[in-house]
């Protein structure tokens, strides 16, 4: 199956890995795997969730001291049993979650392990400042290295971490899933950065759900299914339908919108809706069983419009309406009783309490409904429960699994579940299905469709262009802060929405 | 460097400020011509405590017997082995650096005093404290560190820094009260021990030693106790907190006395729960479990709480048959005295032992002289004589 | 010219500073008998006891844990010293005391680090445990030097050598100073706050965490044992509970010199400095002649307003998180003024 | 990851947590019987309860706070102290006022405690330590560091007796009914805590704040309410330590609150939030009862006692936390 003679050559061989397998109690992660990677390529390892790249790249990273098999870096055997071994051997990873400390500066993020030292013990502080300003230059960041991590945005963070990275002068760098958070601007600088890189000759192993990328910066690419190597093929000799069905195993359905049916009555309304600093004079509309797609780049204000919605967040002005009724979102607790629901964007953070089982997750906006005089009918939320697993396929089928055992599509499948359970009249969706494999996606996708169906309002706020396309019926385009265009059935493409996301060809009137 | 400059600011504005007041503050030193004669003809006999006794009665003295070589070696069920700490102060042979007394009087003298902690027993102490300095017209300052040894030796200090005629310390701990005399004499201002036993060696830097004769107390609390228990049968003990001289005293006190007085009497165990009602409970409950009806007798360090804990225990588990003798004389204790609860409570007054540190004093200002140790008088509190004793005064 | 942020953000940074001179003023004005260099001696010496300890609270709050045990670790090592001290002379009892503090501090952090319990419950248990080898050791009495008096030891340390700094304090200074000094400019020092910061970022650059977490317990344990040890010769003696008031303190202090629950945050110096405000405030209102009552009321009142503060400059900073400062720009200035915005406030880390 | 194990795991996990802390009653139980013939008498049984019920009142409400994630509570002794000096001050109007005015001192500390935790995120164990050292400075700067006598105050209207026997009361003339009480705090709390609908949103909040309060749970109630009931049976458990003492005393129930915690985490509710139960919390407060009881039974010393205490305490919960680790749950 093996067909790793695509090499560019053996001269450049940076890293080998021989027959890796690494065995978690009752689970093998990785499996007999072998993988090369050669200075001045970018080799992308892609794999649905629990494919085993997570754990490979930990391998590599030194996280484990007892996986089996030989690693070789420049054509030495190493010893990866620890991450300063692994850091030793020039292995940079960026990880996806992001590992900041928070009150510490931006600088002494950056230069973590190796700070600046004056005669011996002690820091050198200006070489420190210095040292980090330059790093943070590299990927294009201009910011006071002095502010405390705890301070700064998300996208800046990503970039401080990738930074950090870079800065060790790493000749293996693992970038896992890093544009999850960027706005295109940055990822064109981090690409830009990432090409520089493989033009010195840094092996950069590049893991992402995002095929397009995968296509764009990727010169090999990898694929890992149930913990074993599939094949590794040049990026320019295959396809995005080859390599979804390495990952999946199987072909998979395409999926269309089937748009037979109506949208109803309006069920939400908001005018002049406005957080200061975060949206601007929004106005959109959403009418039951109708899909709204909001697309925009991270940050552009898409998740605070919806947790200014759903009460979360003040409202600074504006109104908003519900059915034609005019209603003031107080508390999140209000709105659900309004008949809303709003499934978060970061499941492991705000999602799900992971050391909880699935019922408890499942049932817990729902728990007031569930009660009887105050009395909660464990009985009845065994029932719904039941009843949403088989639904979503939710593996093991038990309510009483604790989520954390689950897997990723397992468990954003738990937090959909969660707002089905309410059985909600407006449904908001923030990333329904960041990091989820393809089969969970699918399934996903398929609810949505039978919610809308049902005559659920639906807001989709995706990032996914893909997803928000072949979704959604209307899509509002959101680019910092404001509403700059509307787009509707025919006319939703990706390039469309791009292009308006980007601020170009926003039609007169639009905006302002 | 801006942090450092700030904290720099700081101590110059302080240390700028100590140089502007100028150094320690000059004592007060004008007295009346007459102020002696005056002192002395204070009539103080007619003062009560809040019990309606005679705040100060006629002082009581002790039996001392020679010292043994070695009073270590002995059994801990003799008498005296336990000699240092009974007959503590006796045997100062030569006082260390004690001020010569003014002799002019105790009328407008300044006296600080620094008591170990806030407890309703102590807050009696300072009024009959109180009522000599009235009655002396005298500056009192009654201070209290709450139970913590750090923050009474900064009392100290502070106290020796405001240079009073006479500082009277009820210390916290028999042995670091030896440092803690020590340093307030070295500084030359006179010093009164009061209430709780220091260690020998912090007598010969104190004028002198007044309060309670816990272990004579005791003793002859022990001898009403083991004539009411038949001389026989197995008592326990409730020990008071772990340092002070009670802690040995009220356990020792009654087992040397018994040892001698009722040798049959078998001594079972002793625990120190502390002072909470629950835990004493929980402790006489486990030893009617362990010992039943061998157990015929409890002693108690405290006529409160532990009390409250071992009468609960006992009627809970239907033996209100074991006789219970307890220290001091609160509310609570001789309530249950006169329910019968309690066999015996020793009568402590609380005012005759604050007033007595400060009758000292008196004493010493006037140029009198003054004995090295002064017991207040003690009494043993039964159901016949309870009433004689009421009001309690805490 | 400074704006209204700069004030505040100059107020948050040097709150304690403040807070000490501002208490410092207050009682030099109002409290009798208080500014004098006798009394300034008494503040620093009482001081002492309480700062060298909470450098191990702190550390170990900077690293993410508690130490709740440090109480009876300044009473172990108050009462080792003294018990040490016929046998193996001053210096080999300091010694001795300082390590058993020290083996104290390992036992917990080996059970944090290594066993993976919460260091509040650990120390809760050791606290209880130490307490008892204590009483074990001693039998529930206090131990003093004994034979030939030997007080020279103990006359040095207190009495003023420079100014109104006796040995001891200065001691006290210079270790916290050191440990300042090391925290804040040295690598390793650097070190523990990146474990308290983010444990998982320290280990994956190479930081052995548990290995810091260990060092944090340590020199807790090192740091309330010789605190502990240097109080015991200066009052040539020890109690059995030396150190139990001293907890409550440590933590009001450290907290109020600005240190997190959450780790990374704190400095030895200022939990130091909040010891010392403390120690000016009993102090000032012991010269008014007030009850012990009022110092619990004062510090309580004061740690309350410190931790209120805190709590609800999160709150609001909370709510201004993620504001976009070119969308602010399109508001009319009369509406910024009311807007809460994240414009300026950014903290630097020094 | 197989069906089988993850089954497996949940039913392992919950007997840990659950019934480990019963498993060390167990063993305690063993060694009583060996050391003594009595230790199995009723008597003997009904005074290991006896002397635990205040405790016990204190560790069923201490348990929802550590239920809901936010550690411990530190102003427990002196919610107890004031609750049992504003009734005996109370007494004055009666039996009936005495009792609700220290449940309303309960009520307000808990409230202050609720909101500025539940709502401004304080640190619990900052903020209640903050808490203790006001309250008790108030208290005794209001009563002037004296104690006050329930039959001093209560004389008038003969209520002070009453008040003295609340606590000495017993059902049928054998259970004490604070046994009876703490019984029906038990019951009631472990409903509230399993199968209210508050209790059922509290888990959430505490296995995860964020996820709770994203689910449109109002997680500062429910924090507050947490507090709130802590505070309450605090001060429950104050009136009848005032009751048990005679005396209404700001020092009143000092170590409660480091004794509730230890109760409380041994009895198998994790610091981390969300898991543990009534039933495992009365478990912790029998092995700490039983504990004390086999260690006099065995004759041995108040001092040594402390060691093994602590090292019990340690090791159980650290079997207990490791066990849940091992199995994936928990990391606290």
């Amino acid at each position: 199956m093996s067909t790793d003679s695509s090499a560019v050559n053996d001269i450049g061989l940076a890293l080998e890995m021989t027959n890796i397998t690494k065995a978690f109690p009752g689970t093998i992660a990785v499996q007999n795997v072998t993988f090369r990677a050669y200075a001045g390529e970018v080799h992308a390892v892609i794999g649905e969730n629990g494919a085993g790249k997570s754990t490979l790249m930990k391998i590599l990273a030194g996280a484990f001291d007892d996986y089996e098999g030989q690693v070789s870096i420049n054509g030495r055997a190493v010893q990866l049993h620890s991450p300063a071994v692994a850091r030793e051997y020039g292995i940079g990873m960026v990880y996806q979650e992001l590992s900041l400390a928070g009150p510490l500066s931006i600088a002494e993020n950056v230069l973590v392990g190796r700070l600046p030292g004056r005669k011996g013990l002690f820091v050198d502080r200006t070489a420190l400042i210095e040292r980090a300003r330059s790093n943070l230059a590299r990927v294009g960041l201009d910011i006071d290295p002095r502010i405390a991590v705890e301070e700064i945005s998300q996208h800046e963070a990503q970039l401080v971490e990738i930074a950090k990275v870079l800065g060790r002068n790493p000749c293996i760098l693992v970038l896992d899933e890093p544009t999850s958070a960027l706005s295109k601007e940055e990822i064109d600088r981090l690409f830009d950065t990432i090409a520089r890189l493989r033009k010195n000759g840094l092996a950069i192993i590049y893991i992402s759900h995002h095929l397009p990328e995968i296509f764009r910066i990727a010169d090999r690419v990898t694929v890992l299914r149930d913990g074993r190597r599939i094949d590794t093929c040049q990026t320019s000799q295959t396809t995005t339908e080859q390599l979804v069905k390495m990952m999946v195993g199987k072909a998979v359905e395409e999926l269309f919108r089937q748009r037979d049916h109506e949208p109803g009555e309006q069920a939400l309304r908001i005018e002049a809706f406005t957080r200061f600093g975060f949206f601007h004079n929004i106005d959109l509309h959403v009418r039951s069983g109708e899909i709204l797609g909001l697309y925009g780049l991270s940050g552009a204000g898409r998740t605070e419009l919806a947790r200014s919605i759903m009460g979360i967040d003040p409202v600074d002005r504006g109104s908003l309406h519900l059915e034609g009724r005019a209603v003031v979102p107080r508390s999140m607790r209000q709105m659900v009783d309004e008949g809303l629901a709003y499934l978060t964007e970061d499941r492991k953070l705000s999602g799900l309490a992971l050391r909880l089982s699935v019922r408890d997750n499942v049932v817990a906006s729902t728990i007031p409904s569930l009660c009887r005089n105050g009395w909660y009918n464990s009985s009845a939320a065994r029932r719904i429960t039941q009843s949403l697993i088989e639904r979503l396929h939710i593996y093991p089928p038990r309510d009483s699994v604790t989520v954390a055992n689950l897997s990723g599509g397992n468990q954003q499948k738990t937090l959909l579940a969660k707002w089905l359970a309410v059985k909600p009249k407006i449904l908001i969706l923030d990333e329904p299905t960041r990091g989820v494999d393809i089969n969970a996606k699918v399934l996903i996708h398929r609810t949505i469709e039978q919610m809308a169906q049902q005559g659920t309002a639906v807001i989709l706020v995706s990032s996914d262009l893909p997803e928000v396309c072949s979704l959604a019926d209307r899509c509002a385009v959101i680019r910092m802060g404001h509403v700059i265009g509307e787009v509707s059935g025919a006319e939703i493409t990706e390039e469309r929405l791009l292009m308006l996301a980007n601020g170009e060809g926003i039609e007169k009137g639009a905006a302002e | 460097m801006k942090r450092l400059g700030l904290i720099a600011l700081v101590l110059m504005l302080a240390g700028g400020m100590v140089a502007f007041a100028g150094g320690a503050p000059e004592a007060d030193t004008a007295v009346a011509e007459d102020n002696l004669e005056r002192s002395l003809e204070v009539d103080i006999s007619g003062l009560r405590s809040a019990d309606g006794q005679t705040l100060l009665p006629e002082l009581s003295s002790k039996q001392v017997p020679p010292r043994p070589d070695n009073p270590r070696s002995l059994p801990e069920t003799d008498p005296l082995h336990w000699y240092d700490m009974e007959y503590l102060g006796w045997g100062v042979a030569e006082k260390i650096n004690i001020p010569d007394s003014p002799a002019d009087g105790a009328i407008g003298k300044r006296v600080i005093a620094i008591i170990n902690g806030d407890h309703p027993y102590l807050t009696a102490y300072s009024n009959g404290m109180q009522k000599i300095a009235d009655a002396y017209s005298m500056d009192l300052t009654v201070l209290s560190p709450n139970w913590d040894l750090a923050e009474q030796n900064q009392m100290l200090d502070e106290a020796i820094n405001e240079r009073p005629d006479m500082i009277i310390l009820v210390p916290l701990d028999a042995r670091v009260a030896i440092q803690q005399v020590r340093r307030v004499n070295r500084a030359g201002v006179p010093i009164i021990l009061s209430n709780m036993l220091p260690e020998e060696e912090a007598m010969q830097y104190a004028i002198a030693w007044t309060g309670p004769d816990d272990w004579g107390q005791f003793r002859e609390m022990a001898r009403v106790w083991a004539d009411e228990l038949g001389r026989s049968g197995g008592v326990a003990y409730i020990r008071h907190a772990p340092g002070g001289s009670p802690y040995f005293a009220r356990t020792y006190g009654p087992i040397t006395e018994l040892a001698e007085y009722a040798p049959d009497i078998e001594t079972l165990d002793m625990q120190a729960p502390g002072f909470e009602a629950e835990a004493t409970m929980q402790v006489v409950s486990d030893w009617l479990t362990r010992f039943g009806d061998r157990l015929t007798g409890i002693g108690l360090a405290d006529d409160s709480a532990q009390a409250i804990g071992t009468i609960e225990a006992l009627r809970r588990a239907g033996r209100e048959d074991v006789l219970v003798i307890a220290a001091g004389n609160s509310k609570v204790g001789m309530d249950m005295v006169q329910d019968g609860d309690l066999l015996a409570i020793t009568y402590q007054s609380a005012e005759a032992d604050g007033a007595v540190a400060l009758k000292t004093a008196v004493d010493w200002f006037n140029g009198l002289d003054v004995d090295p140790v002064l017991y207040i008088p003690k009494q043993v509190i039964t159901q016949e004589n309870v009433e004689d004793f009421m009001p309690a005064q805490w | 010219m400074p704006s209204q942020t700069d004030v505040v953000t100059f107020v948050n940074r040097y709150r304690i500073l403040l807070l000490l001179a501002l208490v410092f003023l207050f009682m030099a004005l109002f409290a009798p008998r208080f500014l004098n260099m006798f009394n300034m001696t008494i503040i620093m010496k009482s001081a002492s006891l309480n700062a060298m300890a909470a450098i191990g609270f702190t550390i170990v709050l900077i690293c993410g844990h508690l130490d709740l045990s440090v109480s009876s670790t300044i009473s172990l090592g108050a009462v080792l010293v003294i018990g040490f001290r016929p046998d193996l002379g001053w210096s080999g009892a300091i010694v001795a005391a300082v390590a058993a503090g020290g083996v104290v501090g390992l036992v917990n952090g080996l059970l944090v680090a290594k066993a993976r319990i919460h260091s509040f419950i650990v120390t809760i248990g050791t606290l209880t445990i130490v307490q008892g080898i204590i009483y074990v050791y001693t039998g529930g009495a206090a131990l003093n030097v004994t034979g030939a008096l030997d007080f020279a030891l103990a006359d040095f340390l207190e009495d003023p050598i420079l100014l109104f700094f006796p040995p001891r304090v200065i001691i006290t200074i210079l270790v916290i100073v050191g440990f300042e000094v090391f925290f804040l400019r040295t690598k390793p020092g650097r070190n523990f706050y990146m474990v308290g910061g983010n444990r998982e970022t320290a280990w994956l650059a190479g930081v052995k965490a548990d290995a810091y977490v260990i060092w944090a317990f340590i020199i807790s344990g090192c740091a309330a044992a010789l605190s502990g040890a240097l109080f015991a010769i200066g009052i040539s003696s020890a109690t059995t509970d030396l150190g139990v008031n001293s907890l409550m303190i440590i933590v009001a202090a450290t907290i109020i010199g600005g240190a997190s629950m959450n780790g990374g945050k704190g400095q030895v110096l200022y939990s130091g400095i909040a010891v010392l405000m403390l120690t000016v405030l009993f102090n000032g209102l012991n010269r008014f002649g007030v009850g012990s009552e009022f110092r619990i009321l004062a510090s309580g009142v004061i740690l309350a307003s410190v931790v209120l503060y805190e709590a609800y400059s999160n709150y609001k900073k909370e709510r201004i998180r993620g504001q976009r400062p070119e969308l602010l720009k399109e508001l009319d200035p009369q509406q910024l003024k009311n807007v809460a915005s994240s414009l300026k406030t950014r903290k630097l880390q020094e | 990851m197989s069906e089988d194990r993850t089954l497996r795991q949940n039913r392992f996990s919950v007997l840990i947590s659950v019934l480990g802390i019963y498993f060390l009653a167990a063993i305690l139980l063993i060694v009583g019987v060996m050391v003594s013939e009595r230790f199995l008498s009723a008597a003997n049984m009904l005074s290991v309860v006896g002397g635990v019920t205040i405790l016990g009142l204190v560790a069923v409400g201490a348990a929802f706070v550590t239920y809901s994630g936010h550690f411990a509570d530190l102003s427990i002794p002196t919610t107890m102290a004031f609750s049992g000096v504003m009734a005996v001050e109370a007494l004055q109007f009666g039996i009936v006022a005495a009792i609700f005015t220290g449940l309303l001192v309960g009520l307000l500390i808990g409230l202050i405690n609720g909101f500025v935790i539940g709502k401004f995120r304080a640190n619990p164990i900052v903020w209640t330590l903050a808490m203790a050292f006001v309250t008790r400075g108030l208290m005794r700067w209001i009563w002037s560091n004296r104690q006050i006598y329930p039959e001093v105050e209560g004389a008038a209207t003969g209520a002070g007796q009453h008040f003295v026997n609340l606590y000495r009361y017993h059902l049928l003339g054998v259970i004490p009914m604070t046994v009876v009480v703490l019984a029906a705090f038990a019951i009631g709390l472990h409903f509230v805590m399993k199968q209210s609908s508050f209790g059922r949103q509290l888990q959430i909040t505490g296995a995860s704040f964020e996820a709770a309060r994203l689910s449109g749970i109002n997680v500062s109630r429910n924090v507050g309410l947490a507090f709130l009931i802590c505070a309450m049976t605090a001060a429950v458990a104050g009136i009848f330590l005032t009751s048990l003492s005679r005396v209404g005393a700001y020092y009143m129930g000092e170590g409660y609150d480091f004794a509730a915690v230890t109760a409380v985490v041994i009895g198998g509710v994790t610091l981390a939030g969300g898991r543990g139960s009534i039933v495992g919390v009365i478990g912790g407060v029998l092995v700490i009862g039983l504990m004390r009881n086999v260690m006099t039974l065995m004759g041995i010393d108040t001092f040594a006692q402390t060691i093994v205490t602590g090292a019990v305490f340690i090791l159980a919960v650290g079997i207990q936390s490791n066990s849940l680790r091992r199995l994936g749950r928990d990391d606290a």
